[in-house]
């Protein structure tokens, strides 16, 4: 029975490369050091999955050879005067990089799920830089942890454990004993409100006292901060929480940065928060010693969006003139952050290429795929290892419909079902090897630890083929011609 | 009544997609609204039963769920998936990002209208030629 | 005279049927042309490229049937990057700073890298094994791990960028000069240095360490580079040299401040000429818009402040930074104007071309795409008197350009742009043209009798922009400088052959990792499939 | 001497048509304009295959007009980096109208798409309809490329981060903005005269900002410096009372924000800090 170790884990952005696996039969068994989606997507993957080719054929889906299913596939794509490549996330840079090869092939739009989550905050980098490290970093370092729209503990949940707070670093220590006694209490008083509910005695249920920052924010110790719309799993276990009301975190953070250039402020509150609190807030800031804001799509898809990562890029950026500040998003799926470097070096831009003239060309609103399909403009897409029926606004997923979809993804999805072309393809990191790069830019390996069933290809196989056969068709069109 | 939309991941979603997509686990995953149990008393519903949430693009309807993250009074929390998505503006404002998040929503009880499956929520709202 | 070429190499003839002929009469004939520092690939690289949508979108490459599509300028794709430096006849290029951790990046970029040789340089001045080791006088044990780094990063050589300033700026420190110590690590610059160079000796690399100076683009920075140079003087044996100063137009500041702001050319020239073991590259500024990135991330921390421009930080847990600023070289401006000067000076006041090479620090002081602009400013007084004209009028007065009348010749200007290079990397078959040397060559259209490069700087510019001919590997892969078949490059690395009880470090090195790292020991290395054509380069080392 | 292009369909896919500028017709006869090429998705097509071109041309573009009769609203980059001329659209337009125009003019009796006039740098641009987001906007990245001359006038309602990383001219808008107006801005003028969605001036340091009607709120990095009976703008009175707000200070900004005092009666409380 071997137990494969080292492997990494193809779920969410932190890339937990320490998971072990017991295999039996080529088949995982056993799962240890992951989390809760991470075991999921082990033990679960295989229940569930397309096992042969599919072609729409008059309005149904039927099975259909591979052969087929290429050939109709570049069909589409050779002949498509607008075509869109989606989805890229949840599958290798060696697949990606196929992927790109195609959509310059067929003059085509790539985009990468970004668009959907991170996209903003590339565009406000591009505005302003940003000022970021690996995550051992702060792990070694950062004595001020801030998760802002962002909630680790369901989004990516060992995050705190391996990189942050909880972690043991060279110059700071793990806080999970504070977090153990945070969470009892926490409990404890959410008991008490209960039993007041029960005894139907009304109060409301304010958890944190108004007035000021708890003592341990000034301590020299490790703290987290959670800032969110509302108590989040991961607010639980921070030193604070910190509410806004939802759409002003863009206003929050301007305040922020304004205290922090010792400026006074002609508002009580901002978002509904006294200014002595962020006063304080800001305070703990610059007293730190080596500080970081993670943000996610709490920011990037709320009003502001990618301006609200502008803001608190600028914010960081200024704290760096009293002490060490970083900040860095929480991505999402295993490899948005694969999909946007590989998509940089060959194109010089991380999302929303579109090579309809020959050459990259860049400008998100108006050569991303959402936007594109808003305003009707595609007339054929590529779908791999993502599912944009289930997540694009519905504007967006008529026009998608409308046209030939050709979807590659080793699961049925509300987009297979969707699709005038489907290929069943291997799991990345479970069948197939290949890299992924985690939220900070670290590149790491992902394993083939089982063997694919037969018939499934992995997404760069089937990519590559497909590419082959567009060529094949171009060069008999041109012959013909 | 009238709320502030929320998205966004849950642990369950992201364990119930692992079940796969067509799975009864999936739905009961994320056709849900989390509410702040004080506005579900004034709405008169209680858990598990069905609300229609409609915004300027569109309706759906899902399950109001109790939220634990209370209190977060007049917002309402669904995670990702293809019943909130339909709610949802296509507009970016130029950015590529549509709004996903803090959308200005109408939520209200809705105990004569069911919770479509996959298979027919596609059917519904969606035609392939 | 012939140059015969068989299986990519340079043999003494060919003989039979459908052989090849390229008329290369009345041309220039010189090896490919190597460049020792040149940031092409890899996290930082990327991120400027990121960063940089409007750095990209006037300069693109169309698709074509031989070329994939790309952008310029001055972080160009990875694709526009091999064929830009093909176009220019340049066949041989290495990244000069890879940060370990995220060497994967580096090699897919280079992969994804066409037609040119390439390697990386990983960066070791402020990893924290090498730190601590040094401190404890542990040089073996250093060696041993460095060994380990090449395999592991599959790295070419050992990269110092402001030795213990990264690591200090781990909490937004930095070091004041070569004597400083580095927080929390009880070691300096200058013993990093000395004990990276003995490592270096030890195990026999081809290159010598490649330095990066403290306190680089501060005024009064030269004085620490002569400090960096003499450091390891007696570690020298004969003539061979044993340290190498990039970009060192950077490095070679005088003042006080910028107001006082002056050329140290002279005095570092003047060391150089009196010693053997040093080598240089020249970094020369060219007045554009560009892009500063470096893994000295204090260093571009105050280029933001002084600019206002956008700053990416980049740190890299346990071993080093990356700092990233768009930057505008302007004529007008003394500073700026000065810089222009200082690079030029050193390459003109130094006497042996084999001591200091053309370099851009693409794209720190220029994207490499104006190398053909430097050549011209260094084959003529009067190309260099032309820009002068239009330049801050008290940068030009107190340049020292106007005494200095020498010009390269076409032979000192292979040394500078290919021989010198490939003789200070230790690649014995790249920078000439001799039996057994790889058939990289570039053919330019100048006809070396008739042409005067003093008076036709502008002929020669535009010469060797555009090769009329460049071999790679025996095959012709441009054509009057359009690209006419893509080929795939090698990458070069270091496999230092350490004795069996220097390998017993390994394990001892795996029990620590876990440690230092986010991520595991197995995941760390970078197996050799990965690179699309390895050429591993064997040493054997003395320990 | 007027060219008259009218297209030949509807158009689904993206056309992108920079040689639509008088600055490329000029000295063409109406064939050799025919023969211009152009995008329509990823095919490369002769302007012909689109539009039907008749007219006369004249010599230099300043004697060119050109008139487009029809639906225009997939049709991207027309008068791209015009030097002078004229160009009428009977109709929509699609994005990107005018980018790098330098001179000339612009006229738009329908409305236009997002980009409108992006990275400007002199001449007149005129919308009677409605314009989309980011008018008189920089490429993205490039706090040098904003607009940087000329002028910008807008009928109707305009989108989002108009005016971003803007440096000099004068965009007008008489009906409501979204939010954003003038982000990163470095100086010039942006005057509303309906409503603003809220945080007009984010980022700013430097120019003038005006806003007639109402808006939601003021960023709190804006200080409220005065209340000015009236605000002149290029030699136009502005009837007040405005609220003068300075900002941004979170980048130590010197811009002007007017908000007027009569549609925002909200902000009174910022009269006791005057």
């Amino acid at each position: 029975m071997p137990i494969i170790s080292n492997v990494t884990c193809p779920v969410c952005g932190s890339l937990c490369d320490d998971i072990e696996i017991l295999v039996e039969n080529n088949k995982v068994v056993k799962v240890k050091n992951a989390c809760g989606l991470g075991e999921s997507k082990f033990l679960n993957y295989n229940g569930h999955r397309l096992r042969k080719p599919l072609i729409r054929k008059n309005g149904e889906l039927v099975e259909a050879s591979i052969k087929e299913a290429i050939r109709r596939s570049a069909e589409i794509l050779a002949d498509a005067a607008y075509p869109i490549l989606y989805g890229w996330s949840n599958t290798s840079c060696e697949a990606i990089r196929v992927g790109l090869e195609l959509a310059e092939e067929i003059g085509g739009v790539i985009d990468n799920t970004s668009t959907v989550c991170h996209g903003p905050s590339v565009l406000s980098i591009q505005d302003v830089g940003y000022s970021t490290c690996t995550l051992g970093q702060i792990r070694h370092r950062a004595d001020l942890v801030i998760y802002w729209g962002s909630n680790p503990w369901s989004a990516h949940p060992r995050h705190i454990e391996r990189y942050t707070a909880f972690t043991q670093g060279r110059f700071q220590a793990s806080i999970w004993y504070r977090y153990l006694a945070h969470l009892s209490a926490y409990r404890a008083r959410r008991r008490l409100l209960r039993a007041l509910k029960l005894s139907s005695v009304r109060e409301a249920p304010t958890i944190e006292a108004e007035a000021g920052l708890p003592p341990t924010l000034f301590r020299k110790e490790r703290k987290m901060i959670v800032v969110d719309v509302r108590r989040t799993r991961t607010a639980d276990i921070a030193d604070y929480f910190l509410q806004v009301e939802p759409n002003k975190d863009y206003e929050v953070l301007e305040a922020l940065r304004a205290l922090i250039r010792d400026e006074e402020i002609d508002m009580d509150t901002v978002a509904g928060v006294p200014v002595e609190t962020l006063e304080e807030l800001a305070d703990v800031m610059i007293g730190c010693k080596f500080g970081v804001l993670f943000f996610g799509v709490g920011l990037t898809m709320s009003m502001g969006k990618l301006r609200n990562i502008d803001t608190a890029i600028c914010m960081v950026r200024d704290l760096n003139r009293y002490t060490k500040f970083i900040i860095m998003p929480m991505r999402g799926h295993f490899n948005v952050t694969g999909s946007n470097v590989v998509s940089t070096w060959q194109t010089g831009y991380p999302y929303a290429v579109d090579f309809s003239h020959g050459y990259p060309r860049y400008n998100p609103g108006e050569t991303s795929v959402v936007d594109i399909l808003a305003r009707g403009e595609s007339d054929a897409s590529l779908i791999v290892a993502s599912d944009p029926v289930a997540h694009f606004p519905k504007a967006a997923v008529e026009n998608l419909v409308r046209n030939p979809v050709i979807v590659i993804d080793p699961e049925p999805t509300p987009t297979t079902l969707m699709a005038d072309v489907v290929f069943p393809s291997s799991f990345v990191g479970i069948e197939t090897e290949g890299t992924a790069y985690r939220m900070d830019h670290v590149p790491l390996p992902l394993k083939k630890i089982v063997e694919p069933p037969s018939g499934c290809l992995s997404d760069m196989e089937i990519l590559q083929r497909i590419l082959a056969e567009v060529r094949k068709i171009k060069r008999e069109t041109a012959e013909v011609a | 009544m009238k709320v502030t939309l929320l998205t966004g991941r849950t642990l369950r979603q992201g364990q119930g997609k692992e079940y796969g997509k067509l799975s009864e686990r999936y739905l009961k995953s994320v056709a849900v609204c989390e509410m702040d149990p004080d506005d579900m008393k004034r709405l008169g519903i209680r858990e598990n039963e069905n609300v229609k949430i409609a915004t300027n693009y569109g309706s759906v309807v899902v399950k109001a769920v109790k939220s634990l993250r209370a209190p977060h009074p007049s917002a309402v929390f669904v995670p990702y998936g293809p019943w909130i998505s339909l709610v949802m503006s296509s507009k970016t404002h130029g950015t590529g990002m549509p709004s996903l998040k803090g959308v200005t929503a109408e939520v209200n009880p809705a105990p004569t209208e069911p919770v479509l499956s996959l298979p027919e929520l596609l059917k519904r709202h969606f035609k392939k030629e | 005279m012939d140059i015969a070429i068989k299986d990519g190499k340079i043999v003494e003839k060919v003989e039979g049927k459908g052989v090849k002929v390229i008329d290369a009469s009345r041309m220039i004939v010189m090896p490919g042309g190597v460049d020792i520092h040149s940031h092409i690939a890899g996290a930082k690289v990327n991120a400027g490229r990121m960063l940089r949508p409007e750095d990209h979108f006037k300069d693109v490459e169309v698709k074509t049937e031989k070329t994939r599509s790309g952008v310029g300028h001055s972080i160009p794709s990875t694709f526009t990057t091999g064929y830009r430096y093909a176009r220019m006849g340049y066949t041989t290029v290495f990244e000069p700073a890879q940060a370990p951790l995220k060497s994967r990046h580096t090699h897919e970029e280079l992969n994804d890298t066409p037609i040119i040789d390439k390697g990386a340089y990983p960066l070791l001045g402020d990893c924290w094994f090498v730190l601590e080791r040094l401190a404890k006088g542990m040089i073996e044990e250093c060696a041993a791990y460095v060994a380990w780094t090449m395999r592991a990063t599959k790295g070419y050589a050992v990269k110092i960028v402001n030795p213990g300033g990264l690591e200090a700026w781990g909490f937004g420190g930095n070091m004041r000069n070569i004597d400083d110590t580095v927080p929390h690590f009880n070691i300096t610059p200058r013993e990093i240095v000395q004990g990276l160079c003995k490592v270096n000796e030890l195990l026999h690399m081809p290159h010598t360490i490649h330095v990066h100076t403290n306190n680089l683009g501060k005024p009064g920075n030269y004085v620490n580079t002569l400090e960096t140079m003499k450091c390891v003087e007696n570690l020298a044996h004969g003539d061979k040299p044993v340290i190498h100063i990039t970009h060192c137009q950077f490095s070679a500041f005088k003042g006080r401040d910028w107001h006082t702001f002056a050329s140290g050319a002279e005095e570092i020239a003047r060391y150089v000429n009196n010693h053997s073991h040093v080598t240089l590259d020249m970094g020369q500024i060219v007045f554009t818009e560009t892009t500063t990135m470096t893994a000295d991330g204090p260093f571009q921390f105050i280029l933001y402040q002084l600019t206002g421009n956008k700053w990416i930080n980049g740190d890299v847990e346990t071993e080093t930074s990356t700092g990233i600023v768009p930057f505008a070289y302007k004529r007008k401006s003394y500073v700026h104007a000065t810089q222009w000067s200082i690079g030029l000076e050193l390459a003109l006041l130094i006497k042996d071309p084999w001591k200091i090479y053309l370099t851009t620090d693409h794209p720190n002081a220029g994207p490499f795409i104006y190398y053909p602009k430097i050549i011209s400013w260094l084959m003529s007084r009067r190309a260099r008197e032309k820009v002068m004209r239009k330049m801050n009028k008290r940068a030009r007065q107190k340049s020292l350009l106007s005494t200095i009348d020498r010009e390269y010749t076409f032979y000192e200007m292979a040394i500078a742009t290919r021989a010198g290079q490939a003789r200070a990397l230790g690649l014995r078959h790249k920078g000439h043209l001799g039996l057994g040397a790889d058939a990289d060559i570039a053919i330019y259209n100048i006809d070396p009798t008739s042409v005067e490069p003093s008076k036709d700087y502008q002929l020669i510019r535009r010469a060797f922009k555009h090769a009329a001919y460049t071999v790679k590997g025996g095959e012709i892969v441009v054509k009057n400088g359009e690209i006419v078949k893509s080929v795939d490059g090698k990458t070069f690395w270091v496999d230092v052959e350490t004795s069996p009880s220097v390998d017993e470090f390994v394990p001892r090195l795996k029990q620590v990792f876990e440690d230092y790292y986010t991520v595991q020991y197995e995941n760390y290395v970078v197996p050799e499939h990965y690179l699309a054509v390895s050429c591993p380069v064997h040493t054997k080392a003395e320990i | 001497m007027v060219v008259v292009l009218r297209p030949k369909r509807a158009f689904k896919l993206p056309v992108e048509a920079e040689c639509i500028t008088p600055d490329s017709f000029a000295g063409k006869s109406v064939d050799e304009i025919g023969k211009l090429k152009v995008w329509e998705g990823n095919r490369e097509r002769s302007l012909n295959e689109l539009f039907s071109v008749e007219g006369e041309i004249g010599a230099k573009p300043e004697e060119v007009m050109v008139k487009i009769f029809g639906d225009v609203h997939k049709v991207r980059r027309i008068g791209t980096q015009m030097s002078a001329g004229e160009i009428v659209v009977h109709g929509d337009v699609g994005f990107h109208l005018g980018e790098e125009m330098v001179g000339g003019k612009i006229l738009v009796d329908g409305n236009a798409g997002s980009w409108l006039g992006s990275m400007m740098k002199g001449g007149v641009i005129e919308v009677k309809g409605d314009a989309g987001d980011y008018v008189g906007s920089a490429y993205r990245g490039s706090s040098t490329r904003g607009m940087s001359g000329g002028t910008i006038v807008i009928h109707g309602d305009a989108g989002n981060e108009l005016g971003y990383y803007m440096r000099k001219g004068i965009i007008k808008v008489h009906g409501n903005v979204g939010q954003f107006t003038g982000v990163h801005m470095k100086n010039g003028i942006v005057v509303v005269y309906g409503n603003s969605e809220g945080r007009s001036g984010a980022e700013m340091t430097g120019g003038k900002i005006v806003v007639c009607g109402s808006v939601p709120s003021v960023l709190p990095t804006f200080t409220v410096e005065a209340v000015k009976s009236r605000v002149k703008i290029n030699g136009e009175k502005l009837a007040g009372p405005f609220y003068l707000f300075k900002g941004d200070i979170a980048e130590e900004g010197e811009g002007k924000l007017y908000i007027s005092k009569a549609s925002n009666a909200h902000l009174k409380s910022y009269e006791n800090l005057v």
